[in-house]
């Protein structure tokens, strides 16, 4: 199972590396995002630094949807998953590889964005490693129930994943926000409960999708 | 499974119905395939060749009907009896943005099967070193086909599923392809092989069926 | 009475009535197709009765 | 009329008379409360129906569980399980909007984001997606597979979205029949009309999901009497064509 998936992450990071479809589209569009919020709270840098981890958080979930389709589409050329499927290809290996590489791909964006917003909206960052932490458990959550969603939803129309996705994150969505309030605010101590949320969430949905995957595969 | 003067049976298939959607892709069908054979089926477009060897590969379900492949079930026991079967599809799946040599690796490790003889077997189907570390998305339809090709051979697996391996290859990887088949076949592996080509088709095959609508007839047997 | 609990009450009533007809009606529907079908249907391999 | 019609008709006239009862019951003859006077009859209806969507999701849950499992895989769990979930998203849409008229007056606001009202939202928006997905044209056992994962998924999250909404705000009434400290602020004949409420919608539910279990069954039907006119049909081309 690890040997497939750290294949399986390999081959999906080298794919990202090459077609560069993450950083050529997604990064210039969280950067759109920070502008049209900017433009939207007519840049009164108050309420901007006040809304900082919402705005974090809602623009990565975008990236997020945005990782998982492309994760999925890497699939769908000439049918590559039809040909891991007939391999008899460990499902438990191939969807922990996308998890790792989807995760690690919306790090980097995340360091990007939290910079971006870090200087613009001058929002100064507290707390680095609780933020940090929080965002790798948040990702991690959204990433494992993404890539579920999208095998459930894989060829049936793009806007049925975010439909079915959003509002079954929407507790990572106000956990994640939460704790990077709390951190930014530097009362680290408030954000336990809800980083103990977080940790709950990745690690149900870790457990449910390795269950599940092989099920979503012969779907 | 029976015994039989063709060896052990391998692929049986009564009255097999396969819905795509509201269409009988196959429409209660018959089939057999037995050890050590190269069987041939033949048929125009449509008539559901593809769709009989994606139902062996547990790809797809068969609404009614019973399907044995190894004695089992392929959709029940998919994972198990896809470990015994090969299957050279018309996609070519493989990535765009990897090499020839990449892919192979990346399927080796992942599907558990030998690296150097999915290498072999490329350069036995006439594949240079330079294309096999040419991006896949820059190589030919026909050379495309000889990567994906090289791994479906290259697998160890008692059946082999191909589907039109003959479009896109010139001549001479044809005749090479064809040898393979041959060779497994000796093996005592089994190859179903749905073609349009039948001159290769009289020369190679064992046993020959022709599907028309979603049925197969014995079109002779040894 | 409250005019919140005459709206509640009214919402209520006219969500179940309607949801109800609703159903009664395709169950209508469908069971006179199914029946006409039937009707017309050659006995055959045994398919229809199995489901 | 066959015995499963009776009765299936018996719990549908059942379900009328007990909730015009509790209508009655509850609009009549119940006096109103010292606090929050006619206002109150809105307990009536709003907490059994929250509690039916309840049921209605954790009966979806339970048949594409045994629906997933193969040894227990039948046609009939997919069904159920959409007919249970199409009937939560209507009473989960109910209990919103009878929550939304209880609290104009009660709170002085239409929506506010407290717990269990953003809760209950997740909740409408998650089967929401789940009814979406069925919609999509697909075979049947891919469709029975990809929608039983879908609800799992979305009912492991009702915990998990509670948990969360819960720390984050809380103004609704502690739940009145379920608060733990059981200080009943209902007595007597209104306890009675509110359990008569939770009976009535649940045999309301029942036939609900009855109905649509049975006509998406015989649905199901007339698309396998179609395959047997398809199969048929193909074959006979065949003599056509040799």
């Amino acid at each position: 199972m690890f040997r497939t998936a750290v294949a399986m992450a390999k081959k999906d990071l080298r794919l990202e590396w090459r077609a560069r479809v993450l950083l050529n589209q997604v990064l210039p569009f969280v950067f759109v995002v920070i502008v049209l919020f900017a433009f939207g709270f007519d840049a009164k840098v108050e309420i901007l630094t006040q809304v900082t981890p919402g705005l974090f958080w809602v623009t990565t979930f975008f990236g997020l949807e945005l990782a998982i389709t492309r994760a999925m589409a890497i699939e769908g050329e000439n049918q590559a998953q039809v040909g891991l499927v007939m391999m008899g290809v460990n499902p438990r290996g191939i969807f922990l590889g996308k998890v790792v590489a989807i995760v690690l791909e919306i790090l980097v964006l995340e360091v990007v964005l939290s910079a971006g917003i870090a200087v613009l909206f001058n929002s100064p960052l507290h707390d680095v490693a609780l933020l940090a932490a929080s965002a790798l458990l948040a990702d991690v959550g959204v990433a494992t129930v993404g890539i579920v969603l999208a095998g459930v939803t894989e060829g049936l129309g793009g806007s049925l994943l975010p439909l079915l996705l959003f509002p079954v994150v929407s507790p990572v969505l106000l956990c994640a926000t939460k704790v990077w309030q709390y951190g930014l605010d530097q009362t680290p101590a408030k954000a336990i409960p809800w980083s103990e949320l977080l940790i709950g969430f990745s690690l149900i949905y870790l457990v449910v999708g390795i269950l599940v995957y092989g099920v979503v595969l012969e779907g | 499974m029976t015994e039989s003067p063709n060896g052990r049976l391998v692929v049986r298939l009564r009255g097999a119905t396969v819905m795509l959607d509201r269409f009988p892709a196959l429409a209660r069908c018959d089939f057999d395939a037995y050890e050590s054979e190269v069987v041939f089926v033949q048929g125009p477009n449509g008539s559901g060749k593809t769709t009989l060897l994606r139902l062996l590969g547990g790809l797809v379900e068969a609404m009614s009907g019973s399907v044995l492949v190894f004695g089992r079930d392929p959709k029940a026991e998919a994972r198990a009896i896809r470990r015994e079967v090969s299957y050279l599809a018309h996609s070519y799946q493989m990535y765009e943005d990897l090499s020839g040599r990449e892919n192979l690796e990346f399927f080796a490790v992942a599907a558990g099967c030998d690296l150097d003889d999915a290498i072999e077997w490329a350069q036995r189907l006439g594949l240079a070193t330079r294309d096999l570390d040419a991006r896949f998305r820059v190589l030919s339809a026909g050379q495309r086909k000889k990567i994906s090709a090289a791994i479906a051979l290259s697998r160890r697996t008692e059946l082999l599923l191909i589907d039109e391996p003959h479009a896109l290859l010139d001549q001479a990887t044809k005749a090479i392809l064809d040898l393979g088949f041959t060779e497994a076949a000796r093996a005592g592996k089994t190859v179903i092989v749905a073609s349009h080509e039948l001159d290769r088709i009289s020369a190679l095959a064992t046993r020959r069926y022709r599907m028309s609508n979603g049925f197969a007839t014995l079109v002779e047997s040894p | 009475m409250n005019p919140y609990v005459e709206a509640g009450y009214t919402a209520v009533t006219c969500s179940l009535g309607a949801y109800a007809i609703f159903l009664g009606v395709r169950s209508r529907q469908v069971k006179l197709r199914l029946a006409q079908l039937r009707a017309n249907q050659v006995p055959h391999s045994g398919l229809v009765e199995d489901a | 009329m066959s015995t499963n019609a009776k009765l299936k008709r018996g719990v549908g006239v059942a379900a009328l008379v007990t909730i015009a009862l509790t209508f009655w019951l509850g609009l009549v003859v119940t006096p109103p409360a010292e606090v929050m006077g006619n206002l109150v009859r809105m307990l009536y209806i709003h907490p059994p129906m929250a509690w039916i969507a309840y049921l209605a999701y954790g009966i979806t849950t339970a048949a594409s569980l045994l629906y997933l499992w193969k040894r227990t895989r039948r046609r009939e769990w997919d069904l159920i399980a959409a007919a249970s979930a199409e009937a939560g998203v209507f009473f989960t849409g109910l209990t919103i909007l009878t929550g939304s008229i209880w609290g104009r007056p009660a709170w002085g606001v239409w929506w506010t984001w407290d717990a269990l009202l953003t809760a209950t939202a997740v909740l409408f928006l998650l089967y929401l997606g789940y009814l979406a997905l069925r919609q999509v044209p697909m075979s049947e056992t891919k469709r029975g597979v990809r929608s039983a994962i879908a609800a799992l998924v979305a009912f492991i999250d009702v915990p998990i979205v509670h948990e969360s909404v819960y720390w984050w705000k809380t103004l609704h009434q502690t739940p009145s029949v379920l608060n733990p400290s059981m200080n009943v602020e209902v007595h007597g004949s209104m306890a009675w009309t509110l359990l008569l409420g939770f009976v009535a919608f649940t045999l309301a539910y029942v036939w609900m999901v009855w109905t649509r279990f049975e006509t998406s069954r015989r649905q199901a039907q007339l698309a396998d009497l179609e395959v047997e006119n398809a199969i048929r049909e193909r074959l006979s081309a065949e003599e056509v064509r040799i």
